[in-house]
């Protein structure tokens, strides 16, 4: 490995300084959900084990005591109903911020999601508002059991009336989740688990003005797009800092919003680098990658010097712990393609490995 | 199997005792208006007008007896595709309910936040945690309304009902589970929908009170959900309802009865009908006579031929509406998509 | 219009004579039900009103007095428990096909396919096999009450685990249908609820050796390449009829197998052809279509004269009858980028219009 | 809020008198061995060989006494993944069981359907539904085998546990729900978890019998469960049983217990720990002395630690297999994407 660390790089997106604090992704995520529970009575958290427990992850710490037992609640196990409550909540005037235990345990939640939550808005032309942000915990990385490393970004973002939102950084943490609580549409906001313990500056006084669906540059540079969200940003910074020794600047685009994506940002980097890898740990076929090299060579084709690569999970089910660290998606050969020969040494607890010239 | 234990749907004649005969001829009024709207609608469907319909009839004791005990004002119904009397009781715009069959828009066109009456909902059993959820904010706010869940025999089995029932005893909120059991889920009979044979008979499993009604009576329907209401109200939680009752007409006008079940039931059931009940009943009580039944065939029949010539020239919604309400906040790629509808499919 | 019928078009594929009877495809799906169920007797044929009514549509229509009440049945309104059910059946030896009543109400049921029945097979290390067909009437245009025009077939193609069949003839729909039951793996087989009623010559004796996971060229063309399933193959073949009114020889892929994806048929057409027009009714946004797109981008990037287009239902919620007509993908100027320009008179039922030469 | 009316768990000893003595033995030995491979598995955590592990300390009485009246040839048996000591019991290959908490595969390395023990499922509720399937299955093919689905109190709420119990009474199959009330559901108790507060109480809503029994003591576990079998075998359908115990250990090993609940409540449960019950009970009735408890001890510890040296040493399964699994009929572009892997990711 190279001497870059999790903070310089971290560092470099948001400068640590006066106005900003040092915070875990989960602390982040904590801190915005005491800001919009102080801010807006109407808001509420709710699912399984968040209140007395604080919540797996100990996200919810704290919130019960701060805000009672009415505004922060734990709910008996029933994901479907747990949205299906959201819902009535919000057609009552209510904000309402449900927790899924984990991406695996969402689905017996999906009719709610897709068949109410997305569409009530619509089915009521406009009368019900559905200002429901659905906290998930996803993507994998942990080493935990089966259902816990699902990443399910493909799914909702083909659903119309969902938002997706998917940070990488404690600072996006933070200021996506704000946003996600104020907007009255529904949105699907993943956590990346893998990132949780990952400290960064956050900076909790600003009022960010970066529109959703905005997408951030996590890196510059003018030979290939890296193009991540969630627990892959940091993966792909880290190819970046290794491709950078051997000569090759590699742009790394966090997307951070899944849905909306950020057509504009992708092609205006692409049309700059005339490479696009996009990166994903959840499986190949039909998965996000698929959205963003289509959207980028359906607007940036005569930019492409080369085919919008991908670099993803393989179409299995996601392994078992050991397993799961010998399992890795394409970089180095897809990478490759665009920026020379790499080979890899890290077999690291998250799905992309680190490619180290060679 | 058991058999439901309920009060046999349909026999004798409705107790009117203890109602106001204002009472009792507001739910004759409703519950006949109902009736005519529907025989409207069948037509239409017959027409072309609409692509299809869903009756009501034979279920207008449940519906009306059971929406009359609601208070307008601040309670909250959650619908599924047959509460037409429902919404009519409640006061919906009825061009804007039977837009939805016409399909001009899937939840309807009247406002149903404002009527307090949910968008139509075609997914069995899922509005039924909405209510649950909305019970919850009532309470959370302060405030004194009670929320009423629709749902059919057949939706009883679905996950989302126990999930909402569960939920609802634990959470201990003001909602009425109101289940009207035509006997018949599609082609499916009772027993082979409902393990036990009573929907009723769930509520105990949930610590909350259950009880069967007669739901072609529409006074005990009424003192049913009033009572209902009343507990939930004054903070005793929620009740699960069961109006026995039956769907005389086939499930949708699409549909072949022919194919699964015998002509002699429907016509027995018909033989029981809710209105004709009550009619007798009143009459029976004193609340009405001739003069009062002759007015009000009079009124339902113009308000039935108004909203239906209503909802046959009702405009239809705006394309754009199309894009316009998937979000509240619109994105930037729909935007795009509707000037691609506008410059390639308008025109 | 151009005079050319439906029956001809589907003639085309499957020439009538000795050997065919002619069906409709509901008529194809029931007489594939008929021959496994006679065939095999660990068939079971259950779900809502396929019994006694003999389905919604009528496919089932005659199995349960064929085959008995054991053997098909009626189940109560339960998707979730309709394929757990079909899983503990599975694990006791027997061939269940499953039908959700219509594509929306398949989300109740989506835990069961994505947790169980796809990964039943891993999750035992291969001791359990899954040879479930889950029939799923599938797609629009048959103006129905919301959630009965749902395409979810990215959902099912994104999943490990499962393979998924979208037949757009009564004679692939009655081949792929045995394929599928006969497999060992689970299969959602979509069904085309819009071409229940179409009528064409069905080869009941063969014995097709087509692979799962093969498309078919069901139009010979060579300035671009039309790829599509279910219901949008016969409107492609209807663009194309116009389109050769023009000079432009269109070829038609019908893709029906959705996972597997046939990527080596899609690659050897567009290297003739260099354009390619992906059309589908879901929405566009991570719609099957990305993947088509970026699989084809990524294997044939150095044939393509164009880049992949897509055209698709717009990223709104399915709308009821009138708007329905209203509404359809951006056929005209998508298809125009590659092949000339086309305006449309058709406000047909189903999403794509079809488009005439101007 | 209604509580249980099921018997306390854990007061009084165990009554033994109408077992044979080969049979409390088979259970003090099955309780035993769980208990102490048990506390080599919290063990193995704690020296980094498991990721994590989930205890059943405290439920060995209702798992070993349930397994026991299994008939292992017939059965079929649906876990979650706290079954350990009804995997034991029924004579599953432990070192393939619990390489599943060593991460080595999730479902376990042992085979599934030779041992009638299904894979380890780590989804709340959602193997109950595949238990009614199994045991339709078996009617069908005219076989007398019975399904039995273990779950949690916590799996209770979910609307597949209600689906499933609807199927199974409208089918009348014959499959066991075996509900283990430990109490709590990860940081949950029961007042928050079931209304009504009793799962066996569910049972009458689906027309099928439910007992709430001792989940403590081995002896009235396995004559529920032998009934519940019988019954079902006879074809007397379904039975919902609640066995009532408690999770003295934490949720998981990464679990922290003083945040939601009292170490005094944790101590009276130990307090009432199944197998010293069941030793005392079987002292008291003559069925064992000191030699069998000794013998029993020295076998169990044997067998704990060969087990957790069989699964420390185990082999990591081939990463092939991470391809090989994935479908029978494998398809071209998993073996294309197996050769990518091969080529770039196993080097
Ligand atoms: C979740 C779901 N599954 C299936 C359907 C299809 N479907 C529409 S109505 C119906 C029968 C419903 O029966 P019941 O709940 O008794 O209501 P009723 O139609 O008798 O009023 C079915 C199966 C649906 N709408 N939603
Ligand atoms: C569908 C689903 N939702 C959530 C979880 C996360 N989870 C794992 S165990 C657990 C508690 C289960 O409690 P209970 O059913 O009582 O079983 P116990 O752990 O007490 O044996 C939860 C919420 C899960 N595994 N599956
Ligand atoms: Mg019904
Ligand atoms: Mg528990």
């Amino acid at each position: 490995m190279t001497g870059v660390t999790v903070e310089q790089e971290r560092a470099a997106a948001v400068p640590a300084g006066p106005g900003t604090t040092e915070l875990s992704m989960r602390e982040a995520v904590n801190r915005a959900l005491h800001t919009v529970l102080g801010e807006d009575p109407t808001t509420l958290v709710f699912g399984e084990d968040v209140g007395r427990l604080g919540g797996v992850f100990r996200v919810t710490d704290g919130l019960q005591r701060a805000y009672g037992e009415d505004r922060v609640f734990d709910t008996p196990i029933a994901e479907s109903g747990i949205i299906g409550v959201a819902v009535g909540l919000a057609m009552n005037g209510f904000r309402p911020i449900p927790e899924l235990q984990f991406d695996g345990f969402c689905y017996p939640a999906v009719d709610q999601i897709v068949s109410q939550m997305a569409r009530m808005h619509y089915r009521t032309r406009g009368t019900a508002a559905m200002p429901i942000t659905v906290r998930l915990p996803s993507f994998g990385g942990i080493q935990a059991p089966e259902h816990h490393g699902e990443s399910l970004e493909a799914l909702f973002a083909h659903v119309p009336g969902l938002k997706v939102a998917a940070p990488s950084t404690p600072d996006d943490a933070y200021h996506l989740l704000l946003q996600s609580v104020r907007a009255d549409d529904p949105v699907v906001y993943m956590e990346p688990k893998a990132r949780y313990w990952e400290r960064g500056p956050v900076a909790l006084e600003e009022n960010r003005a970066t529109p959703i669906g905005s997408s951030r540059i996590a890196r510059h540079g003018r030979h290939a797009t890296l193009i991540a969200w969630g627990a892959m940003v940091q993966r792909c910074l880290q190819v970046a800092e290794l491709a950078a020794e051997d000569g090759v600047e590699l742009e790394v685009l966090d997307l951070r919003w899944l849905k909306p994506i950020d057509a504009d940002g992708l092609v205006s980097s692409v049309a700059r680098t005339r490479r696009a890898v996009v990166v994903h740990e959840a499986p190949l076929t039909a998965g996000l990658g698929a959205e963003v090299s289509a959207l980028i060579t359906e607007r940036a084709f005569r930019d492409l010097a080369a085919p919008v690569q991908r670099v993803t999970g393989f179409d299995v089910c996601y392994p078992a712990g050991p397993s799961n660290r010998s399992t890795c998606p394409r970089s180095t050969a897809s990478c490759s393609r665009c920026n020379g020969r790499w080979s890899s040494d890290d077999h690291g607890p998250t799905h992309l490995r680190t490619a180290r010239p060679r | 199997m058991q058999t439901n234990e309920g009060p046999a749907a349909g026999a004798g004649l409705p107790a009117l005792d203890d109602l106001a005969p204002d009472l009792s001829c507001a739910f004759y009024r409703d519950m006949l208006t109902a009736r005519l709207l529907d025989t409207e609608a069948i037509a239409l469907q017959r027409q072309g007008v609409f692509p299809a319909y869903v009756s009501l009839r034979g279920q207008e004791a449940a519906q009306v007896g059971s929406a009359a005990a609601l208070d307008r004002e601040r309670d909250f119904v959650f619908p599924t595709y047959r509460e037409m009397a429902v919404a009519l009781t409640l006061g919906v715009d009825m061009v804007g309910y039977l837009a939805s069959h016409r399909a001009l828009w899937h939840g309807g066109l009247y406002d149903p936040m404002a009527s307090r009456f949910g968008a139509v909902n075609a997914v069995v059993g899922g509005p039924v945690p909405h209510a649950v959820g909305w019970a919850m904010g009532e309470r959370l706010a302060g405030r004194r309304g009670c929320a009423i869940s629709y749902f059919g025999d057949g939706a009883s089995s679905e996950g989302d009902v126990h999930e909402a029932m569960n939920l609802a005893g634990v959470f201990h909120v003001p909602v009425v589970f109101f289940c009207q059991n035509n006997q018949w889920a599609l082609s499916v009979p009772n027993e082979r929908q409902i393990a036990g044979g009573s929907v009723a008979a769930r509520a105990a499993g949930y610590g909350m009170p259950g009880t069967a009604v007669d739901g072609n009576d529409a006074a005990a329907v009424y003192r049913a959900t009033r009572e209902a209401l009343e507990r939930a109200r004054s903070g005793g939680g929620p009740t699960l309802i069961e109006a026995v009752t039956y769907r005389v007409e086939p499930h949708s006008t699409s549909d072949d009865t022919t194919r699964y079940r015998k002509a002699a039931e429907e016509r027995a059931w018909r033989e029981r009908d809710p209105i004709t009940r009550l009619r007798a009943a009143m009459r029976a009580a004193g609340h009405a006579g001739d003069g009062f039944f002759e007015r009000a065939e009079r009124e339902a029949r113009a308000t039935a031929e108004q909203v239906r010539d209503g909802v046959s020239a009702a405009p239809e919604p705006a394309g754009e509406d199309l894009f316009g309400y998937v979000y509240r906040e619109p994105t930037g790629e729909l935007a795009r998509q509707r000037r691609v509808w506008q410059e390639e499919v308008l025109p």
